[in-house]
């Protein structure tokens, strides 16, 4: 690797690179290289979008958590929470859709169970282009086929979404996926290391080279050609095993043996750990060859760069580590010490006895360079202002009109999409896809369906269920975005998406509490780009002070565009609503003939 | 009454008919799991639906090795009363309780929707709460519902009455149309030779309230309480 | 000794393979002529220690009935072949 | 001419096979010892008309390239015999 400069390598501008020299007081060697280069990319880092988001509001009296962990939680009530995220899948969809949009349903089910919360539904959210292109509807295909494989399986309901076709997304398409879950409001988990000396492990699946060169690592030159050829980085999610961690991590919390836990998604371990180190200001150290591997000979940067599914890195109470071994070891899974934590606020990565990386948590976490692109509004802008409306001509058949646009995939039925998602699973599912918001009802902390025992004694009787005291609660959620209205006007479209997502949440019955937000944006060094993002993010803010609804969490996925030709701007909005009476739950579709109809609003 | 719902690594939807035994006929119920031997506690036994083992290889043909299956087989044996849904269906077949196999569905898809069924044989412990050709609404979740039985086998089961459902349309009508994955002779459900096994793809726990869209479900489970009162009250 | 075993699952004969019709449809529907019976099997490869070739073929044959293949719709063949 | 043809798809090195290691964890739980190395594939027959073997092959290769495999994730081979 010694021709090119060492910063190109793991995709660092030479800026960035002096920085890490004098963060360090010297030159990183090649893992601390590839640990920067990661944590100090757009996905991990949000270099290019941390000042703007600043301006969302985050706090409200129901907000538990907000945004800065794996995702944000809101106050039902004394004995009930919701945790909730989104999360995008785009590039990897767009490679393999089927198994791009899978991995993305489980790295959001994730995020949201290692809350300590159960996960009680799905949302997604697809872009496409037209579907008379054959390469479209194998995206569309496979991307819906992906998402009902993850969610089915692990059996979570899918209660809502959207689906768009549009010219802009023909090269590259967009799948976002939000989970909620529900949890009691003392019971948060958080993604903290604490407490030195406190162990560290990996639990569930194997670590394998998986996902390793994508991205900005491309140009690595650690593999001979062949083994390139021969190999694919695409990720394979394993429904099953994503399953049994949920599983096994919620009977995990029902002890109290764990610290921290974070879910090793997008730059794995080396994520999980910096992360967790640095938001609890301590150290770690780490041993890769402790970590349990899936093929022989990995380097130390591939165990911590690996992007390997259904992997957890917990820190837990010290002395505890066979109770955990054995809840891991009941549900079929791996577990295994790999670390521990320090006082000395270091990520230190061992390689057996030889230590191959040292360098600051806070330095890998947080000391990301934050940047203020420049801004330029759109050149197409003007032309759109300058259109001239009254030059349309009006249909002169209006029937024909109308069924040309029921006809339209925008507008028909997406029965054909949600017809492969189990909609009912946990007996919540109150309202289905097909109207408006979806609502699932909640009994308790535990689940929908459960009474919140998950284990007795055989043979053992249980009073007899008693109804819950009060009205029966529910939660409504909406995902919602119309990339053409963001095109058309960036802060007005954007906070239409949020009134739209809460409309429909609001037919329900269901009062908005918040929302979550999956930024799609082109490349932000782009000041026309980077213009609408910062527009957009406006319109949002004033759409949620306006309406109430907090922002918990969220994700900017940039660089969404082929040949230099961006999507339509598409901040999709994932609305949450509590509904406090089911008994008052407002369901779509006329009833009976006779009843009077009224239009509400202009 | 106590039934036993059986949890398979992957199974998803014990917490449902669990809460359907309780909550919507209000009779006692219990977890067993796959490593279990002792079924001596129960009266009927439920293998509840999802994805047992991911369903690698063939639905339900890692569950059925589990010690669990050797019990319910014994339990069987002894006239005891098993109802497998949906991935439990396909778990009866693999471990040869019933006849025939559960294929992917025709269409390729995953397929979680409505539908109609008709009741085919309302003289089991399963549906003796039914009227002969009565129609019930209830859900189906599957990728592999689709039943398929050699020519000799789908002979005996209409011989012996052993279809308990088929699929057909609201009006109670048998309708190619009227099926969701393209099963043989429509066929949903069916029973052993010896009365006391069933299974069925579709999923009668998501049907015991009116807020989930249909009570049909109850049918099932309350014929099933009957049927064993009966038996207890004559022993 | 080791083995590498290759084992070929397909369905039986009169058995309906939806997904090879469907395969066959969107070969036709693409242009294709002179294309047809498109039967889809599973194709499974394992490793197996035994300590000699009869062994590791009793071994395999009985993984096949037994798990690997379902009688009542499939078949199956096998082969084993020696390794370093 | 009319061929026989016989594809076994595969996937490529490294990508992970939640099939293969789920089975081959049922294999050993079972009590087999000594199997490993699980992975799992599909095996497609299909009929071909065609001028010439070349031909068939050409049209194989092509299928298998464009239908039969997921460039992505996995790789092919073939045979074509020739039938009566
Ligand atoms: N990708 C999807 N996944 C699940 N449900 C979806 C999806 N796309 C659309 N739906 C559901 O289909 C129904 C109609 O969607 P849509 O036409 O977008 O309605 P609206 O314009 O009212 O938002 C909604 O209930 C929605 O939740």
């Amino acid at each position: 690797m010694s021709e090119q400069q060492p910063w190109l390598l793991v995709g660092l501008k030479e800026d960035e690179y002096r920085r890490v020299v004098q963060i360090l007081g010297r030159e990183p060697n090649h893992v601390e290289l590839q640990m920067f280069g990661v944590m100090w990319s757009e996905h991990c880092s949000y270099k290019h979008s941390r000042a703007t988001l600043k301006r969302l509001p985050t706090k409200g009296e129901r907000v538990l958590q907000g945004p800065g962990e794996n995702a944000g939680v809101i106050k039902v009530d004394d004995d009930l929470a919701v945790a909730f995220k989104i999360e995008s899948h785009n590039h990897p969809s767009f490679v393999e859709p089927f198994q791009g949009a899978a991995t993305g349903v489980g790295g959001i089910l994730r995020d949201v169970f290692t809350m300590g919360a159960r996960p009680v539904a799905l949302l997604n959210s697809l872009r496409f282009g037209p579907l008379d292109d054959p390469r479209q509807r194998h995206l569309f295909s496979g991307a819906v086929a992906g998402i009902g494989h993850y969610g089915n399986c692990v059996g979570v309901p899918t209660i809502g979404g959207e689906v768009y076709f549009d010219e802009s997304y023909r090269g590259n398409c967009l799948v976002n996926a939000m989970c909620i879950g529900i949890l009691h409001p003392d019971k948060i988990h958080k993604g903290i290391a604490a407490g030195p000396g406190n162990p560290l492990m990996v639990v569930g699946a194997r670590t394998g080279r998986d996902g390793i060169h994508g991205a900005s690592l491309l140009a690595s030159a650690e593999f001979s050609e062949g083994s390139e050829e021969m190999r694919s980085t695409v990720q394979v999610g394993d429904p099953f095993m994503g399953k049994l961690l949920l599983e096994a991590c919620l009977e995990l919390f029902e002890t109290d043996a764990v610290v921290g836990i974070q879910d090793m998604g997008a730059a794995g371990l080396i994520s999980s750990s910096s992360e967790m180190a640095a938001r609890g200001n301590v150290g770690v150290e780490i041993d890769v060859r402790k970590v349990p591997a899936r093929e022989e000979g990995m380097e130390p940067w591939e165990f911590l760069l690996s992007e390997s599914q259904e992997r957890m890195l917990v820190c837990v109470k010290k002395g505890r580590e066979p109770e955990v071994e054995a809840i891991f070891k009941k549900w079929g899974l791996l577990s295994a010490v790999i670390g521990q934590v320090t006082d000395d606020g270091m990520v230190r990565v061992l390689d057996g006895d030889r230590v191959v990386a040292e360098v600051p948590a806070h330095a890998l976490a947080d000391e990301a360079p934050v940047y203020h692109p420049a801004k330029a509004e759109p050149a197409y802008l003007a032309g759109l202002r300058a259109f001239d409306w009254s030059a349309l001509p009006e249909p002169e058949d209006w029937n024909a009109t109308l069924l040309k646009l029921l006809n339209s995939p925008n507008i028909g039925s997406k029965e054909w999409v949600y017809q492969q998602y189990d909609q009912m699973v946990l007996l919540g599912t109150v309202i289905a896809p097909g109207g408006d918001a979806g609502v699932i009802r909640i009994r308790s902390a535990a689940g929908p369906g459960s009474h919140g025992v998950t284990r007795q004694k055989p043979g053992v009787d249980l009073p007899r269920p008693t109804a819950p005291e009060g009205p029966q609660k529910g939660i409504a959620a909406k995902i919602d975005c119309n990339g053409r209205y963001v095109y058309l006007n960036p802060r007005r479209g954007t906070a239409i998406a949020v009134a739209e997502a809460a409309r429909n949440c609001v037919v329900t019955g269901a009062r908005p509490v918040a929302i979550t937000n999956n930024c799609n944006f082109g490349n932000p060094e782009k000041p026309e780009i980077f213009w609408t993002f910062d527009e957009a993010i406006t319109g949002m803010a004033e759409a949620c002070e306006a309406l109430g609804t907090p922002v918990t969490g969220g994700n900017v996925s940039f660089y969404n565009e082929t040949s230099g030709e961006p999507i339509h701007p598409t901040p999709t909005i994932g609305m949450v609503a509590v509904h406090e009476n089911l008994d008052r739950l407002t369901t779509p579709g006329f009833k009976q003939a006779g009843d009077v109809i009224v239009l509400l609003g202009e | 009454m106590r039934f036993g719902v059986t949890v398979f690594p992957g199974t998803n939807c014990e917490m449902d008919t669990f809460y359907a035994i309780r909550e919507a006929i209000g009779e006692q119920a219990d977890y067993v799991w796959h490593q279990d031997r002792d079924l001596s506690h129960y009266d009927a036994i439920l293998i509840a639906g999802g994805f047992s083992y991911g369903d690698y290889l063939r639905t339900g043909a890692i569950a059925r090795f589990a010690p669990v299956m050797d019990a319910i087989a014994e339990f069987a044996a002894k006239g005891g009363l098993v109802l497998g849904i949906c991935n439990g269906f396909q778990i009866l077949t693999e471990a040869g309780l019933l006849p025939g196999a559960l294929q992917r569905n025709a269409h390729l898809k995953f397929r979680c929707s409505w539908v109609h069924l008709r009741v085919e044989n309302a003289d089991t412990p399963f549906t003796g709460g039914c009227r002969p050709g009565q129609v019930l609404r209830i859900p189906v979740n599957h990728g592999e519902g689709n039943y398929f039985a050699d020519p000799d086998t789908l002979r005996e089961l209409n011989e012996n009455n052993q279809i308990l459902f088929r699929y057909c349309t609201a009006d109670g009508e048998v309708t190619p149309e009227a099926s969701p994955n393209g099963s043989l002779e429509n066929i949903a459900g069916i029973i052993n030779k010896a009365g006391n096994v069933a299974g069925m793809m579709p999923h009668p726990e998501r049907a015991c309230e009116p807020i989930l869209g249909s009570a049909d479900g109850r049918y099932l489970l309350t014929s099933m309480v009957n049927f064993l009162t009966g038996r207890a009250s004559h022993v | 000794m080791r083995f590498q075993a290759e084992v070929i699952v397909s369905l039986k004969k009169g058995v309906l393979d939806p997904q090879g019709s469907a395969v066959e449809g969107a070969i036709k529907s693409l242009g294709y002529e002179g294309v047809g019976q498109v039967r889809f099997g599973k194709h499974i490869t394992l490793v197996v220690e035994a300590g000699s070739r009869e062994a590791a073929e009793a071994l395999v044959a009985d993984l096949c009935k037994r798990i690997l293949s379902n009688p009542v719709m499939e078949t199956f063949t096998f082969t084993v072949t020696e390794v370093a």
